[in-house]
């Protein structure tokens, strides 16, 4: 195994806790705005890493800028999509935890 | 290490699909059963993936996640101004009993049918024939040139559904409600672009690979689905309809002229030439997605859309 | 290869993440709490998608997964402007999401 | 691949059971769309088993993916036609000609 | 007859000319990632970009434009804040005790009326401990959960960088 092809590795495997912490969060935290802070920031950097690990490992440009693009559309789907419901919650009177 | 793992995985995938299909026909929750609903399609998606079937994950995730969760996420929001439906409390278990009985004895027939079937397939037949099918994609080669005539069929099926979802009356109103959110005309303008490249994208792959002209269609009508939710006004308005109905048939009737011009030029119903095969499947390809986009967006209008889009919120 | 076995261990591992989150769907307690969690899945399967489309080298994957990014956006925003407005009308405001959910 | 028929049996059960005995249409539509699901998925396991990949059972479930998301439509169409309760709002009106 | 004409300036029409030769360099470098390069995709490639350009349902304005500078200092703070946005909340998942602080701030805006504010307001979802709940003419409403003066101090470095990257003026009136 070349040195790229660890270091791809090692940054897929870096990005998986981040994903899995935001499960967690999601399991754990007490109401829909506490979750959504979980999730768009845990699912996205731990798809982030594992889009530039899976980059690395294919050793193609086009696959890694391909990767890239697929990432950057799920960070616009997550980052609308958060605060949209974030809004509409708040809209719809639903009260934050703790306040 | 890895054979445990990928049983691991299907184990894993059987049973989250078999509790998701529970819940979304039995859940209390209208919304439940809803929301298990499109995330088994999700992971269907995975399990064609599992079985190199990487054309219908495509068609899955276009229709499954895209269309199908849209029509049954705003199906609820016009369904819940009526009474709440009752959840499925009383449960009698004889009658349980006999219906799975039944749905047993269904399964056992068809098992044994499908049991009987000539072991070796059609691949060795497909295979054999591929060079003179216009295109490389065995199951674009399938559809619009071995089989056109089910294409044919099931894009009028769909025509036919348009026609009985017009029937039924107008769009219901609101047929777009208030934008809740800046954020959402400019979520609709900076994706409707990929949408389109997305949709030539897999139209060309279709030729070589998997893609196709519904997966190509699917993504563009879900794309319309979104950007009309966003803001975005429709163009086709007109009287009676006129530029909807002209792309709603688009697809139907270039089928059916190519159908006749084959009997026409001495050949047999939908036999093309082999030279001309890939040119007649490339307009074909175009001219079914057109449709198929235009019908499914038909479709999650619920109703004939009006002749003026004057009238409704934001246009 | 080595890495190929590494790949389907954290395949695995995404899948049960997916399997774990579907608690959500089960207890809500808000309809936007569901929402979220199919959202969620949705980036993993794409994580998913992608580690096989890179190990298998195969870019008829890569498309799947294109199209689910694309896509991931339709459900929260009909879900927000169609689904959610109508689901229950609003309700005096509640102290806690978790503890005293329908 | 014994698993993924064993899967297409299972969701077939669920979703004849839920055909037949869930109350709600709406409830009702997922059945049917798990029933095909269910089908779809037994087709294309067959298809994976025989070698050289079987593409016929591929496009034969495109098709049917197709017609089941026509099905869903129309019934959804009607379902919530149905359910409008007679107000002319939700029901759809003809638009004012001028 | 007479209304075709009508119905195809309304497809075209609300795109701005002034606009076409960006879009058109933008979505011929998409359609090259889409296709991983492939020569051959461009016969497709030429009406699907000439399409996204032109056909646009959305009425013409081009909400931003970028920076090439400003896109250059953007992108290390986005990683740097992103990572430690992850960080941040995957440590308070894994605390045993969830140490959570939520609090409403109303943020007031520097930055122009116009794409720019639903912009930053979207790009803080993925901020560390912000969460955009309310847009208003006047500010906007921040969920956090965490220490609310370096929360701030975070977002009006980002609101510089927004500015910066989207080429708009900011303006302290408030």
């Amino acid at each position: 195994m070349t040195l790229t092809e660890w270091l791809g590795t090692a940054l897929v495997i870096a990005g998986v806790p981040f994903l899995l912490s935001g499960t967690l969060g999601l399991l754990r935290f007490p109401d829909v705005y506490t979750r959504l802070h979980a999730l768009a920031k845990g699912d996205n950097v731990g798809l982030g890493l594992i889009c530039v690990g899976l980059g690395i490992q294919s050793g193609s440009v086009t696959v890694a800028l391909k990767l890239l693009l697929i990432w950057v559309l799920m960070l616009i789907a997550s980052a609308t999509g958060a605060g949209l419901i974030a809004r509409t919650a708040l809209a719809r009177g639903l009260k934050p935890w703790g306040l | 290490m890895a054979p445990l793992a990928s049983h691991a995985y299907d184990l894993l995938l059987a049973g989250a699909l078999l509790w998701l299909a529970w819940q979304a026909t039995h859940a209390a929750d209208l919304f439940r059963s809803v929301i298990s609903f499109i995330v088994f399609g999700l992971l269907m998606a995975l399990a064609w993936i599992r079985l190199d079937a990487p054309d219908i994950a495509l068609a899955e995730a276009a229709i499954g996640a895209g269309v199908t969760g849209a029509l049954l996420l705003s199906a609820l929001g016009r369904l819940t101004s009526a009474p709440a439906e009752k959840p499925a409390a009383t449960r009698r278990w004889p009658g349980t009993i006999a219906v799975l009985a039944l749905a047993a004895t269904v399964l056992a027939l068809l098992g044994a049918a499908a049991w009987q079937l000539p072991a070796p397939g059609l691949g060795d037949a497909v295979a054999g024939h591929m060079p003179r099918a216009g295109v490389d994609n065995p199951v674009t080669g399938v559809l619009l040139n071995f089989r056109a005539f089910d294409t044919l069929l099931e894009i009028g099926v769909l025509l036919l559904a348009v026609v009985a979802i017009w029937s039924l009356g107008p769009t219901p109103e609101p047929l777009v409600p208030a934008i809740p959110s800046p954020a959402l005309p400019a979520l609709g303008r900076m994706l409707w672009p990929m949408f389109v490249l997305a949709t030539f994208y897999l139209l060309w792959r279709g030729t070589h690979a998997p893609g196709g002209a519904f997966q190509a269609g699917a993504v563009l009508g879900a794309g319309g689905i979104l950007v009309i939710l966003a803001g975005a006004r429709p163009w086709l308005t007109g009287e009676d309809n006129g530029p909807w109905r002209w792309l709603l048939s688009l697809g139907v009737v270039t089928m059916l002229l190519a159908a006749l011009s084959t009997t026409l030029i001495g050949q047999r119903f939908f036999e093309y030439p082999e030279s001309a095969a890939a040119g007649v499947i490339l307009v074909l390809e175009i001219t079914a997605a057109i449709s198929i986009a235009m019908l499914l967006f038909a479709a999650y209008l619920n109703g004939q859309p009006p002749a003026r889009w004057r009238g409704y919120p934001h246009s | 290869m080595m890495s190929t076995d590494v790949h389907i261990v954290i395949v695995v591992i995404l899948l049960l993440n997916i399997v774990v989150g579907l608690v959500r769907i089960l207890r809500g307690p808000e309809s936007a709490d569901r929402m979220l969690a199919a959202e969620m899945f949705a980036t993993s399967a794409v994580a998913i998608i992608l580690i096989l489309a890179v190990t298998t080298s195969s870019p008829a994957l890569m498309d799947v997964a294109l199209v689910f990014a694309l896509l991931s956006a339709l459900a929260v925003v009909t879900f927000v402007s169609r689904a959610w407005s109508a689901l229950n009308p609003p309700q005096p405001p509640k102290h806690d999401g978790e503890e005293d959910g329908p | 691949m014994m698993l993924y028929l064993l899967l297409a049996s299972g969701l077939f059960l669920i979703g004849c059971h839920g055909l037949f005995a869930s109350e709600g249409m709406l409830r009702k539509l997922l059945a049917l769309n798990v029933l095909s699901s269910a089908v779809f998925l037994a087709f294309v396991t067959i298809a994976r088993m025989s070698d050289p990949l079987d593409p016929v059972p591929h496009a034969i479930v495109l098709t049917g993916l197709v017609v089941t998301v026509s099905t869903t439509a129309v019934a959804l169409a009607i379902v919530i036609r149905l359910a409008a309760g007679g107000s002319d709002l939700s029901r759809g009106r003809r638009e004012e000609d001028e | 007859m007479t209304r075709i004409p009508s119905f195809i300036r309304d497809i075209i029409g609300r795109t701005r000319p002034r606009d076409l030769p960006g879009r058109l360099i933008l979505y011929a470098g998409l359609w090259w990632l889409i296709t991983g390069g492939d020569a051959g995709a461009w016969t497709w490639g030429a009406p699907a970009v000439a399409g996204a350009a032109i056909i646009s349902p959305f009425p013409g304005r081009s909400p931003w434009q970028i920076s090439i500078p400003g896109a250059l200092t953007f992108l290390p703070v986005f990683v740097a804040f992103s990572l430690r946005g992850a960080l941040d909340v995957a440590r308070r998942a894994l605390h045993p005790r969830r140490p959570l602080n939520p609090a409403l701030l109303d943020y007031p805006w520097r930055l122009p009326d116009n794409g720019s504010r639903v912009f930053l307001a979207n790009l803080i979802n993925l901020m560390p401990g912000t969460l955009c709940v309310r847009i208003t003419g006047r500010a906007m409403t921040v969920h956090t959960i965490g220490d609310t003066t370096r929360t701030l101090s975070g977002l009006a470095e980002l609101e510089a960088r927004t500015a910066m990257l989207l080429k708009q003026p900011l303006h302290d009136e408030h």
